[in-house]
């Protein structure tokens, strides 16, 4: 019972969080403008934002953790015609592009995934960065029901399951489109796909 | 006319290249570094007066140094700034400019040459060369200052979720083929904040650590991050701090 | 007086530099004058084979041409390349940059007394070959290595 | 903006000097665009030349694709510690710029 509360406590300061220091907000708030399409609504911080913001940059009770890897897991949207598998040529180019979202950026053309800033996929692209494993061959797990539903929930909403990744939650955030997960899917997973061909 | 006359004489030295055979690399940042010692002692703004008195924080007119100590507390507007606010500052007061007229272009865009900010920067900076990087932790607003630069640097939003520490409280890590500074620890603090302001191949100009601020919110996805704003200072006061006496390197070229 | 423009100050800067630069140009000697021409049509050609064409046909390959060009190039607007020829009584040498929008990017004219090499920095457009070209008792030679250009930092 | 060089010049043992301009210049292709969107037009220098007194050292010429600030390097020999050599370059719109240097021991 005791446990309880103070869990029950910790819990509520943990959600709390936001509002008991807004100093980085306020201050983010009086220090830029609105430009070409990106607003100060930017700056508003989501659950995930807020508990994953403290200088550890992880949030520091389990129990919130799970609570919200659960929450992120949960809001995963499948593929509306369950077909998980796009075109992987395409994929290439979104996984190449690292453009979308910034006011620098037409809001006419798509979003990038931008994917090789972070991770090595086809190993003939030589400019990859290293912040996130390499993908190289990653369709050796192959095409099960469980691959595919892992893989699409990772690109979705990376945090259903690492808590505070620092992947973009592509799919939760919009960035991506469904048939632009599609193609990255395709890119991973296509036995066909440069990633796979080495 | 007498005083146009001697500026037009230091102008033509300095551009012949009488004395310019004294450099070691290929930084074309030097162009940069000679404007701005120009657009120092040059009088400007309605009230006609140069930016010689200008206090940069070791009293007025000390140029050499005084970049390696920023951002610091200023009694005299009661606030942390970084050199940028402060030259735009000293504009305002010392030459009567208009404040917004100078900060809506500050930094160089596409197909520019270079802003008096971007030439101003170099040249400060240049005189800190080889300094340690020690911004004073003395005044309660400094310390605030640190704190809230901590805070900003984990401060994950917008689009895509990210933070300054998203790409850089790791160590050799690299974003594509770039390698990313470690901004917790001193030697990657010390390396990113000494090297700016720098020469970047990629956009022909001189970039002030201001603009790398501006620049890094960009990629964050989130809204254009102002010129000396509360947030843009902290973050410098975090590095700065963190760099812990690290030595300046800039200007440096950079990709 | 108001000159808070930056542009401008950049002009006036401008203008004294050409100022002086008229002087120093007064005193050249004739002889500069009547050097070679800049073939504006070779600069403007867009194959290759038009611009080694154009610069006397018929280039062979040469191991005494040492041509320096990184490998990978993260940053495609600044590209250093080295050209040194061993070739005796070597005259001009040439860059090319094959999937440039028109290849040739420069030639240099090598006098009696100056040495047969020339460095400068390159943009490359996109993966390809970088050429020297080498006159060298009247006749063409060539080298030339593969960059690769890759995108850099964040990505946009 | 356009008009000035920085250029170092130094004396091997041999005899072999070294010799490095870095000049400012935009190098414009013609094909970039600036913030509105607008073209830039084309604006690159065309031809460079170093002489010694009335030796020419190198010519060059340029298309757009050397890079913006550009630098050229060349060597040569048969001068002393402290001749002059004089730069200049023209670019595409008649504009000119220009430099001298002392050759040094290095």
């Amino acid at each position: 019972m005791h446990k309880l509360l103070l869990s029950m406590v910790v819990l509520c300061l943990a959600s709390l969080n936001v509002f008991a220091d807004d100093s980085a907000y306020n201050a983010l708030m009086n220090s830029m403008k609105a430009i070409n399409g990106v607003g100060l609504d930017r700056i508003e911080q989501d659950e995930m934002q807020a508990a994953c913001s403290n200088p550890q940059s992880m949030i520091a009770d389990p129990e919130e953790s799970e609570r919200l890897r659960q929450s992120a897991m949960a809001a995963v949207k499948k593929p509306s015609d369950g077909v998980y598998l796009g075109d992987w040529k395409r994929g290439k180019e979104i996984a190449a592009n690292g453009k979308g979202l910034q006011y620098s950026d037409d809001q006419n053309d798509p979003n990038g995934g931008n994917c090789y800033a972070c991770h090595q996929l086809d190993p003939d692209e030589v400019a990859y960065g290293t912040l996130g494993p390499s993908l190289t061959n990653y369709g050796m797990r192959g095409q099960s029901q469980a691959v595919l539903d892992y893989t699409w929930s990772k690109l979705w909403n990376a945090t259903a399951w690492v808590p505070c990744s620092h992947m973009p939650r592509f799919g939760h955030n919009g960035v991506l489109t469904e048939q632009q997960l599609k193609d990255i899917m395709a890119l991973l997973l296509d036995p066909e796909s440069p990633v796979n061909k080495h | 006319m007498k005083k146009l006359i001697a500026t037009i004489l230091v102008g033509s030295v300095l551009s012949v290249g009488v004395i310019a055979d004294d450099w070691d690399d290929d930084n074309p940042a030097i162009f940069f570094s000679e404007d701005g010692a120009d657009m120092w002692l040059e009088p400007q703004g309605p009230n006609e007066v140069s930016l010689e008195e200008c206090d940069l924080g070791l009293g007025a007119g000390v140029v050499e140094g005084a970049y390696a100590q920023l951002p610091r507390y200023f009694e005299d507007t009661g606030k942390v700034m970084d050199l940028e606010a402060r030259l735009v500052h000293c504009m305002v007061t010392l030459q009567g400019r208009d404040a917004d007229e100078i900060t809506a272009h500050p930094y160089s865009l596409s197909g520019e040459t270079g802003t008096e900010i971007e030439a101003l920067s170099t040249w400060i900076a240049e005189q800190s060369l080889d300094m340690p990087i020690q911004p004073p932790q003395d005044h309660d607003a400094e310390k605030a200052a640190y704190t809230l630069g901590e805070k900003l640097f984990y401060y994950r939003a917008g689009t895509h979720d990210f933070g300054c520490s998203t790409c850089h409280r790791q160590s050799n890590t690299r974003i594509r083929l770039q390698e990313l500074a470690n901004l917790t620890t001193a030697d990657g603090a010390g390396a990113a904040y000494g090297s700016y302001p720098a020469y970047r191949v990629t956009q022909g100009v001189v970039r002030s650590m201001g603009w790398r601020m501006r620049d890094c919110a960009r990629q964050q996805r989130l809204p254009e991050m102002q010129l000396g704003s509360e947030a843009s200072v902290a973050l410098q006061v975090y590095m700065a701090v963190n760099a812990d006496g690290a030595p300046m390197t800039a200007p440096t070229m950079k990709r | 007086m108001k000159s808070s423009s930056i542009q401008t100050r950049f002009g006036r800067r401008w203008f004294l530099g050409a100022g002086a630069t008229l002087l120093a140009v007064a005193a050249l000697p004739m002889r500069v004058l009547a050097a070679a021409m800049r073939p504006d049509s070779t600069f403007t050609a867009t194959a290759v084979d038009a611009v080694i064409n154009d610069l006397g046909g018929n280039a062979v390959d040469s191991d005494m041409i040492e041509l320096e060009v990184p490998p990978i190039s993260d940053n495609a607007a600044n590209v250093p390349v080295v050209v040194n020829s061993k070739l005796p009584n070597t005259t001009k040498i040439a860059i090319l940059v094959e999937k440039n929008p028109n290849p040739l990017s420069a030639i240099f004219y090598i006098p009696e007394g100056t040495i047969a090499f020339a460095e400068t920095k390159l943009k490359v457009a996109q993966t390809g070959l970088v050429y020297a070209i080498v006159e060298a008792d009247g006749k063409l030679y060539k080298k030339s290595m593969e960059t690769k250009v890759t995108l850099g930092g964040c990505g946009g | 903006m356009a008009g000035r060089m920085r250029i170092r010049a130094k004396m091997s043992e041999e005899g072999v000097v070294d010799v490095k301009a870095l000049m400012r210049h935009p190098m414009e292709t013609g094909q970039r665009k600036d913030a509105e969107g607008n073209p830039i037009p084309a604006h690159f220098i065309t031809e460079v030349v170093a002489m010694l007194g009335d030796r020419e050292l190198v010519r060059a010429h340029w298309g757009a694709s050397i890079s913006q600030n550009p630098t050229l390097a060349f060597r040569f020999t048969g001068a002393n510690e402290g001749d002059q050599i004089d730069f200049s370059y023209v670019d595409n719109k008649g504009e000119k710029g220009s430099g001298t240097v002392k050759i040094k021991a290095g």
